[in-house]
């Protein structure tokens, strides 16, 4: 058994109900799918049990069809040398998630970035302002797929090709 | 006693495109909360709304003036991994040759960079020259100084011209040479130690914790490099260490860089010695299969990440980006407390901060 | 009782005041020295530097007068919020109090007996001290008057630094004093006529030195002006010509630092004739060994900018108060030892 | 450490007499190399109009104009990356990159380049080029 199904299996033991599935992506590549309310608990494990305890990104991913956004933590483990993807669904109408700023400290500027593209709000985050966008922002969360920018290339080149007399 | 808010940046001489709110007693900052955005283009949103090859030329430009030809690596590593695509061997050769390259740039701009932090203008020229040798070595073989758009997906464009591998190996060895006087005159100048011994000291676990990458954590004394961990492309078939620090502070920062410097070196020598003979470039269908992918590289400024979403059709449905400086601006306010207002300038570059790479 | 001068005694008056040590001389000075200044540095940091202005090919010689040309045409901005009357003066007061100190130094005997300079006073080396004491205070009223945060945070350095660093220097000029018993600067270069003060007195040297350049605000020491911390420091907010006459003090107060430590450590004119200088006139031969010694030391104090990174304000006071003031001590105590021998020489010639 | 203090002291007054390292610039210019990706230039014979540079360059900076009774790219130089991605495309061979830096202008409206100076060859380089040489271990690096 390698280490990446040790730690799938360690996690499904731990928390059966609350994974929703857990599986091994490739060599030093883990995904772990968890249900929301839960993924505090989780993240603790990860960190106090297994060992993950550098943080690496926080993202998120608007499934507009599916009427759901993704949050994704990747963290890294320095000694076991394996890269873990923390993921939740949560709907979209109302995006909370409990931050974990207390697990990884270092989520800091990443899930206030997270905040500030996809208006997820974390719930216990110390400071959820404006950091990329100016400050006078008063439009959509910019990284959501139904934020459209002011004209799309597609547009434009349909226009150009009009302009040059038709094609 | 009054605090006074000073706002430093972003018209300011060491600042560059960043504001730092400084909340400042005397000459003592109790408080340093950092102001970014002045460079956010969106790269990740301007991505989803163009194909995979169209996305090279945007991508590079997050780490535009330093580090292009590494940052770049990740962003193919995503796609051939979701392609499964195979490199030629000579590709990845040039690949690793063009990232390396690029960070000997890369640190002798961080160099010169700090040693204007502390006001030493000398040291500014003196790297700034000879990272002309190497840039010049770039553009032979790139043909671009600074953004390159070298790396495509499957393999590299250029093959190397002739007389490359006997330029280049003149110029590496000139470059180590010339590593001693740098040591002389920043290193082992004993107002540079005054200067930035036992400034700024991150400790190992807090470096871990707060989720610093590259060079500056190495400086604390961890060692962790994407290179030796997960080895992409070809590196693990090259023989270099992993050079760390002891302190934490601002010294072992950079003097981490200079050995970092001379790992490049080592590396390039072998990959100019073993490089075979082969085809450079395999043809890739510009549809990118559905699935998601997250790689890391080793950018000069530490781990890049990649993350992509494909949803099947010739524009990634998500690209996120995860760059060095944006995870190692949290060690900022967390070093500038309680600190002379004159060690702001030394901790901050010192961390080798860029604002494009911060704000994408 | 205004004494009535002779006609040749009233044109070597006004030859003093306005050429020689007088008006012309510190602003040409200034110019050569901000020319050589960035040239020389240009060329440590392997760049050219000035190129196009001046009369020789591609020496751009009269690069600081284009530079003063531009300055004085643009436009003098006061701050709103500033204290305007000692925001306006401040850069006039600095100029002038730079430039004074000049006045008290010899520069060449006179054949007739006498010395060529402005003003002679028994007690010129107070004088010179009393002009340095003033400067601090021009500092601290323009950044003051400025009302601008960084300003007020280079004058506050500059004030800190300045005032630890007069007493290095006072401290060292006592055992030049003690040496060679009296305050009269001419009298100082007479008693070095046998063996320089620089050789009797090396450490004394080396601490009026870092003591002067930090005094100056010369790199490694220019931590009131440090521009990666504090923008410009006190002069931040000055523009125009106000900004011109900023910069010109400077390098007056370099001409002056370096003529006094010439005079006190370096035998001010004494040197061997040069027969073809002292063909024209006397004083001419006396003025070239002085302003040898003067080039010698401004490049010393120049290549500092060049070699060290700047200090932090702690170190630099450290510095000051640890290390420059003992070593002063010591040079008084072993002048105090070594009197008995050295006065005999000294005194008798 | 008094040596470390005195070290760098010699060592800036050493390389205030090595040769200088910048290059005189209006006067003389740095030699682009055979590789170097300037200015696009338009083979106009060659063009077939196909339009797939128009539709491969991530800036917008080709747009497709009339001339001369074809529909010909005309091209934008302020949009332009030197990304070299629609010379690689274009099917014809009727692309290709120059050695031309210098194309700034007064004007926006000026960076646009029409089909006929999109098409013109580039100036030539001015007579005095230098390449960046390592000399020998004393004089180090310069131009030459």
């Amino acid at each position: 058994m390698s280490v990446e199904e040790k730690v799938i299996e360690s996690v499904k033991t731990r928390f059966p109900e609350d994974i929703i599935e857990a599986k091994v992506k490739r060599k030093n590549r883990v995904s772990i799918s968890v249900r929301s309310n839960r993924i505090y608990d989780i993240g603790l494990f990860l960190r106090d049990e297994l060992g993950f305890n550098h943080i690496t990104s926080v993202s998120g991913v608007d499934y507009i069809d599916m009427n759901e956004l993704e949050v994704i933590y990747t963290i890294w483990s320095i000694d076991k040398k394996i890269l873990a993807s923390l993921r939740t669904k949560i709907p979209r109408d109302n995006p909370t998630l409990k931050s974990l700023i207390n697990v990884w400290e270092g989520v800091l500027y990443h899930e206030r970035e997270t905040w500030e593209m996809f208006g997820i709000k974390f719930e216990g985050h110390p400071d959820l302002s404006s950091l990329l966008l100016p400050e006078e922002w008063d439009g959509p969360p910019p990284l959501r797929k139904d934020f459209l920018l002011p004209e799309t290339p597609q547009e434009k080149l349909e226009e150009k090709i009009k302009r040059a007399g038709g094609w | 006693m009054s605090v006074m808010k000073l706002s430093m940046g972003p018209q300011h001489p060491i600042t560059g495109h960043f504001r730092f709110i400084l909340d400042v007693d005397g000459d003592l900052v109790l408080k340093l909360e950092p102001d970014i955005g002045y460079t956010h283009r969106g790269i990740e949103k301007l991505a989803e709304k163009r194909t995979y090859l169209q996305n090279l030329p945007v991508i590079e430009r997050v780490n535009s003036y330093c580090d292009s030809a590494g940052t770049m690596l990740g962003y193919l590593e995503a796609i051939e991994e979701l392609m499964g695509l195979e490199v030629p061997e000579r590709a990845k050769y040039l690949r690793v040759i063009a990232a390396e390259l690029n960070r000997i740039a890369s640190h002798l701009y961080a160099a010169c960079l700090f040693s204007v932090a502390t006001g030493l203008e000398t040291m500014l020229m003196w790297p700034i020259n000879d990272r002309e040798l190497v840039l010049d070595l770039l553009e032979k073989l790139t043909g671009q100084r600074i953004t390159y758009t070298y790396q495509t997906i499957g393999g590299v464009r250029f093959d190397m011209p002739e007389g490359f591998k006997e330029e280049a190996l003149k110029r590496l060895d000139y470059l180590e040479k010339r590593t001693e006087d740098y040591y002389k005159m920043l290193l082992w100048n004993h107002t540079f130690h005054m200067r930035t011994k036992k400034v700024g000291i991150l400790k190992p676990s807090d470096a871990i914790k707060l989720g610093v990458v590259g060079p500056n954590l190495r400086a604390s004394g961890v060692k962790v490099d994407v290179r030796k961990d997960e080895p992409y492309e070809v590196y693990d078939k090259f023989d270099f260490s992993i050079p760390t620090g002891k302190n934490g502070d601002s010294y072992d920062r950079l003097e981490v860089r200079f050995k970092e410097v001379e790992q490049s070196i080592n590396i390039l020598r072998q990959a100019l010695k073993d490089i075979p003979k082969g085809p450079i470039k395999k043809w890739a269908p510009p549809i990118v299969p559905k699935g998601e992918a997250y790689t890391r590289v080793e950018a000069a400024r530490g781990e890049f990440g990649y993350y992509i979403v494909a949803d099947g059709t010739m524009k990634p449905y998500r690209l996120k980006m995860s760059p060095p400086s944006f995870r190692n601006l949290i060690a900022l306010p967390h070093l500038c407390k309680n600190v002379p207002l004159g060690d702001i300038p030394v901790i901050y570059i010192s961390l080798d901060l860029i604002p494009m790479d911060v704000d994408r | 009782m205004i004494p009535i001068l002779s006609f040749s005694e009233f044109i070597e008056l006004i030859l003093k005041v306005l050429i020689f040590p007088g008006l012309a001389f510190p602003l040409l000075f200034a110019m050569i020295v901000i020319w050589f200044e960035r040239k020389f540095l240009a060329r440590i940091m392997l760049r050219i530097g000035p190129l196009h202005v001046g009369p020789l090919n591609r020496t751009g010689l009269f690069q600081p007068i284009a530079d003063f040309l531009k300055l004085i045409q643009k436009e003098i901005i006061v701050p709103d919020n500033a204290y305007k009357f000692l925001y306006n003066i401040a850069p006039i007061m600095a100029s002038i109090v730079a430039s004074m100190s000049v006045a008290f130094i010899p520069y060449a005997p006179k054949p007739d007996g006498g010395y060529w300079m402005i003003y002679y006073t028994p007690l010129s080396l107070l004088v010179i001290l009393a002009i340095f004491t003033a400067r601090p205070f021009i500092m601290v009223g323009a950044g003051w008057a400025s009302n601008s945060k960084y300003c007020t945070i280079g004058a506050l350095r500059a004030a800190l630094q300045l005032l630890a660093y007069e007493v290095p220097i006072t401290l060292s000029l006592a055992s030049i004093v003690i040496m060679s018993g009296t305050f009269d600067l001419a009298k100082i270069v007479e008693t070095q006529s046998s063996i320089w003060f620089i050789i009797l007195q090396p450490i004394g040297f080396i601490v009026i030195l870092i003591a002067m350049m930090a005094e100056l605000s010369r790199r490694p020491f220019d931590i009131p002006l440090a521009e990666q911390e504090v923008v410009f420091g006190w002069p931040t907010e000055y523009t125009g010509t106000q900004f011109a006459l900023v910069m010109v003090s400077e390098y007056f107060d370099l001409c002056a630092v370096t003529s006094l430590i010439t005079v006190l450590f370096l035998g001010g004119w004494s040197g061997p004739v040069i027969p073809l200088l002292n063909d024209i006139s006397p004083i001419l031969s006396g003025v070239f060994w002085f302003f040898l010694k003067m080039a010698i030391l401004t490049v010393i104090i120049i290549m500092g900018r060049g070699i060290y990174p700047r200090l932090r304000i702690d170190q630099l006071l450290d510095t000051g108060w640890t290390l420059l003031i003992p070593l002063a001590i010591i040079q008084i105590i072993i002048t105090l030892l070594t009197a008995q021998w050295w006065l005999p020489l000294v005194r008798g010639a | 450490m008094v040596v470390d203090i005195i070290r760098p002291f010699f060592l800036g007054f050493y390389h205030a007499f090595k040769r200088t390292f910048t290059v005189k610039h209006p006067f003389v210019r740095l030699k682009p190399t055979d590789r170097y990706r300037g200015r696009v230039v338009l083979n106009i014979d060659r063009c077939i109009s196909c339009r797939s540079c128009v539709n491969v360059c991530p800036n917008k900076a080709l747009e497709m104009v009339k001339f001369e009774k074809k529909l010909i790219p005309q091209y934008d130089a302020g949009r332009c990356c030197l990304c070299n991605l629609c010379v690689e495309i274009c099917p014809a061979i009727a692309l290709s990159m120059s050695y031309e830096v210098e194309f700034s202008e007064y004007t926006r409206k000026g960076l646009i380049h029409t089909p006929d100076r999109f098409s013109q060859p580039p100036k030539p380089i001015a007579e005095k080029t230098v390449t960046v040489k390592i000399l020998d271990k004393k004089r180090g690096v310069a131009h030459k």
